[in-house]
């Protein structure tokens, strides 16, 4: 298998699905032209021509807006939005109206639409470029939630996001797309709503999600190599949330961190840690913890910045506790 | 056109204003729940424009969606079943009031954010846009929408895509108790394409045939190709903004002074006087609207709720 | 002490804050010459007059952020937005802009704002007018999110907010407006970010606010007929959340119930549990129990409304089925 | 005007282009992280607009802001220690380069949401007229900040409430990659003002005299009680958007032509065709110019790192 970049990995899943699918369009601010401001459609627009690969003004609301009312005529149009961050500029779109045609029409509505966006801190952007506000929008029933920790998921989850009849959030993260693995080639599918073991163990539990497994694998090495043995369940979809590995896992582990780039309160680690008390209260050995971002709007300083977001040290450290607890 | 169809478009009238004079009572008597917002007074302005759309074009309005929906060719059983959130309803019971559509008639819902449907529209019309279909899209919404951000994102792409949408500004003077003066820079809302470089003009709202002489210009020349198109329809609200409305903000002199320009009234006179029909067809008309109206009541009121199931069917399209 | 409604109380909060100080003034959507769509600020535009009580154009975006630009210069804006489903609307000034300024540049802009606004179902307005999502905007660091209960908490918390130098989404109830209580007249302030018990018990903790307080109230009143004691914990503020009353009944209790009118999932109830895990692991004896909104987009028709909604009965069997767990 | 202001307002316009060009080099080597907006080929812009301001006039605008801070009288110091990240920069090194603001300059900050701080400067000026103020708010946004829903609603409610507001757009043809025709439905941006009744009028932005003139009169005409006004000024990045633009989307031919009406250039000659100074003169500017900007250099490497407790410094106004 290749190994390739998460870039690459998503770049090859939209350029499949686009050669596959006639009715699969992009568009978004800078994705044709420029070929994406993270690249991730470089070449598209002159491949596949401006009516598919379609630069828009700054507007996220008719971006968003227009992607639904083209998906409930039967295109797929997969609509980017540059950042998370500017995903609040069309919050009405995404979660009035995308996440609710389809119930509130009682089914007559279909949205085939994917709403590709990038999200995360870490590389000095300041409090409004650099959050990771992926709870809030899990929160909203007819809403999907997606968001790859690996290359391979990155392309089978998208495939996955472009063939499906919902509205689907495919939030990818900046500093993830150099992040290399091993990709299927061609028709490579991860189902959607599936969390997946990511890495073996028996001592505790780490779940997590996109660049977080990142860290967490790390940890875990670092753990491993003083006897604890993490397991490491990665989510992939925040709704509908599978709780199922995550639930096995810790019946076997009965220790838990949740690992969450985003602020603590309110986040997704509050959802996780609360199912697994809820489905698995006579498992727990030690409190769960979480680990997650400080309660802050990110700062530009580059130290106080990685002082703010979740470490590898703050996972071991974590998981240490858990273990020992 | 035909004297069936002058006929039908009047039928279609005294259907919406009987239907929703009932429904206020039966607001009134607690069987309809939530806002409902009456169309009484405006019914001219969908029914001249629908009457020019051909199947092909979608329609997409805001949530005084009643007439719309009648004139999109809803039956009045499944509109009033709705309204009473039965099973039968043209949403299952689900949307209620403010949410009336039928796909499969190329009504594509009322919607009850304020403007949000703008950028959707942009979005239905480029879907046809893309697939290389016929059919063009029409976006109703009212003045006071066009004060919000998604008016203008949606205007805009409209335009630098050309895309075959005619947007519809139903001016009736007020968005709940706020007037155009109070709320828009401009009183002249068509005046508000200019920055856009949209092609616009207006119409008299209260006098159905305008409306539809307007709009099916303005429909052909889209399809021809034209890109967008702005039409604003003078009309007016005889009701408060929605059931329960204080009204404090308007002189019933002003209320009074519209209502004797009722579309009903002003299209009954033009069919009398151009002799398309007597004044017998005419009660004729009135009289099996009345018909349906009380219908759709038995048939709304007979109908079942929906089932428990229903409440977690259709959250999602794949499962 | 006069007994009032909440809308009275409210309205009480303003008009005398109004009084007290000319930097006060209110914007919205029909807050003027309409007297506000829940008659909160009726009579207001008499009294104060267009300046200080503003109709506003349908743009929520405008009204938010004009409040935050007029706060920067020393006025105390109180924007109302007519419910909280149009605060998706206005997203991005809330949680990029008002949530951050103060801390992005550094202390230097203070920002004496109140959004008030409206939540809760229950009424057939549908999917789109019937949303509980106070938990996203609690997400965000910069922001306080306060949700009264009782009408003298409503003008207390409000009075507070009002005088506070941070930007506060003050969310109030649509269906509590009717709700009396005994209100202090005048000078009455409660402080932000202090949860409380609105009633003592030994048996149970119920964990809630708002318009759950009511129902929350009503089960154990139900309850204790049974002899189940409940002890219900009123949180009032989101962010910042106090969660000291909360160990405190708890580490008496041992047991605990959170309700809440929005949806589980990414919901309040999920900070909480993990937080009484967190805090007070040691004192657990039972997996503590979420009651919240089913996961659907609410319909309009009645019946499926009312089963999708947390009903008293749903609380009494969770507090049944903690207690004897 | 005075030789010393002449003298300023050329020394201004260097400072940002060295400030800028010593900035670039500091990010290329790892110094200054995050994005970093020049405003190389602008200068005469904000440098024009704010030398006409009162102190009592209100500056707001968006992330391209270097140059907006020196005109608005930040000093070179820290502006640098800011792009450092430097305890001793406009925000502390929270902010760093796309949020620099002193508020006791009256300059409200640079703000990177894309037209987010439009309806803040309604604000801003909405405050002032409130509490009967003598200032007005210069609200500067991009070319591409026009397609924004922000846009709509901050220019009708200005209009509306008739607030003392400059609207300035600097028309540097591109949000990006996307050049203006590919983005707007109009090319001349002014004409957007026209759908709020707002009085409008553009000016070579090159030139920073000219916008100097345009801007003193609007901005006095503004205080006088005109309401909003709107200008749109022409202009042209010599740079990318952001380092490590690919700029493919215009070509090298275009950027020539453009540089060949340098605004310092421009302006230089300007000086010394109406012998306002002489070569030696501006030399002398020049130099000093490039001390200040040395000078920032070594304060702001020399300045320390934000302390640990100010990560929680801050968060709300009260405790
Ligand atoms: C975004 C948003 N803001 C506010 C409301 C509340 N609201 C419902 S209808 C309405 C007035 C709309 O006026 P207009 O567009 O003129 O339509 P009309 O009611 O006159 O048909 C308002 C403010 C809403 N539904 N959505
Ligand atoms: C709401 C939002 N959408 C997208 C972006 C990303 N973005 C940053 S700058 C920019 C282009 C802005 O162009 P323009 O307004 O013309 O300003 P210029 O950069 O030319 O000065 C974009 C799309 C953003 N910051 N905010
Ligand atoms: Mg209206
Ligand atoms: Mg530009």
């Amino acid at each position: 298998m290749a190994k390739i970049t998460m870039r690459q990995a998503i770049s090859q899943a939209l350029w499949e699905e686009m050669e596959r699918d006639p009715s699969v369009f992009i568009l978004g601010e800078e994705v044709g032209v420029w070929g994406g401001t993270y690249a991730v459609t470089k070449g598209f627009y002159d491949h596949f021509g401006e009516e598919r690969v379609r630069d828009t003004p700054i507007a996220e609301a008719a971006i968003v807006g227009a992607a639904i009312g083209a998906s409930l005529t039967g295109t797929r149009p997969v609509a980017e939005l540059m950042t998370i961050n500017f995903a609040f500029s069309a919050m009405d779109h995404i979660v009035n109206e995308a996440a609710k045609f389809h119930y509130m029409f009682n089914g007559q509505m279909v949205l085939p639409l994917v709403i590709r966006t990038v999200g995360g801190g870490g590389r000095q952007l300041g409090a409004t470029h650099s959050q990771t506000p992926d709870a809030i929008f899990a929160h909203f029933p007819g809403l999907k939630v997606v968001s790859p920790g690996t290359p391979a998921d990155a392309k089978g989850l998208l495939k996955a996001a472009i063939r499906s009849n919902d509205p689907i959030m495919f939030i990818e993260h900046a500093t993830l797309y150099q992040t290399r693995g091993e990709v299927p080639e061609g028709d490579y599918i991860v189902p959607i709503g599936k969390s997946t073991v990511q890495r073996a163990g028996e001592h505790v539990t780490i779940v997590t999600y996109s660049k977080m497994l990142e860290l967490s694998l790390k940890a875990a090495e670092k753990l491993s190599k003083e006897g604890i043995e993490a397991e490491i369940v990665d989510l992939r979809t925040l709704r509908p949330l599978d709780m199922e590995p995550v639930i096995e896992s810790f019946k076997k582990t009965n220790r838990a961190v949740v690992v969450e780039e985003g602020w603590k309160s309110y986040g997704v680690g509050a959802e996780i840690v609360s199912r697994i008390y809820e489905e698995a209260f006579d498992f727990v050995d030690a409190p769960i913890k979480r680990v997650a971002q400080l309660e802050v709007p990110l700062p530009y300083n580059r130290r106080l910045e990685q002082k703010a977001l979740p470490q590898v040290e703050d996972i071991i450290s974590a998981v240490k506790e858990v273990y020992n607890g | 056109m035909e004297k069936r169809e002058y006929l039908d478009i009047y039928h279609q009238m005294v259907v919406i204003r009987i239907l929703e004079e009932k429904a206020a009572e039966l607001y009134q008597e607690g069987k309809i729940g939530g806002f409902l917002h009456l169309y009484i007074g405006q019914e001219a302005v969908s029914t001249g424009l629908i009457s020019a759309r051909k199947p092909q074009d979608r329609v997409i309005t805001a949530y005084r969606d009643h007439g719309v929906a009648i004139n999109a060719g809803l039956s009045a059983n499944e509109v009033m079943a709705e309204l009473l959130g039965k099973a039968t309803g043209s949403t299952g019971g689900k949307g209620g009031s403010m949410h009336l559509a039928d796909v499969k008639k190329n009504f594509w819902g009322g919607h009850a954010i304020v403007g949000s449907h703008l950028p959707i529209a942009a979005g239905l019309a480029l879907g046809d846009q893309y697939q290389k279909n016929d059919g063009i899209t029409i976006c109703m919404f009212g003045d006071g929408a066009t004060n919000i951000g998604y008016f203008h994102e949606a205007l805009n792409l409209s335009k630098v895509w050309n895309l075959p949408v005619l947007w519809v500004c139903e001016n009736n003077q007020y968005g709940m108790g706020t007037s155009v003066e109070r709320a828009s820079a401009v009183s002249d809302i068509r005046q508000k394409a200019e920055g856009y470089n949209i092609k616009n003009d207006y119409v008299d709202g209260m006098d159905v045939m305008k409306v539809r002489e307007k709009s099916l210009e303005m429909i052909e020349e889209i399809r021809a190709g034209s890109g967008p198109q702005f039409l604003e329809i003078i009309t007016y609200r005889f009701r408060g903004h929605s059931m329960g409305d204080p009204e404090r903000y308007r002189e019933q002199d002003e209320v009074g002074k519209w209502r004797e320009n009722d579309p009903i009234g002003i299209y009954r006179k033009y069919l009398l006087e151009e002799k398309i029909a007597t004044e017998s067809e005419l009660d004729e008309q009135e009289k099996s609207a009345e018909e349906v109206v009380l219908e759709s009541v038995r048939f709304a009121e007979s109908s079942p709720e929906p089932a428990d199931e229903e409440l977690f069917a259709n959250i999602y399209a794949d499962n």
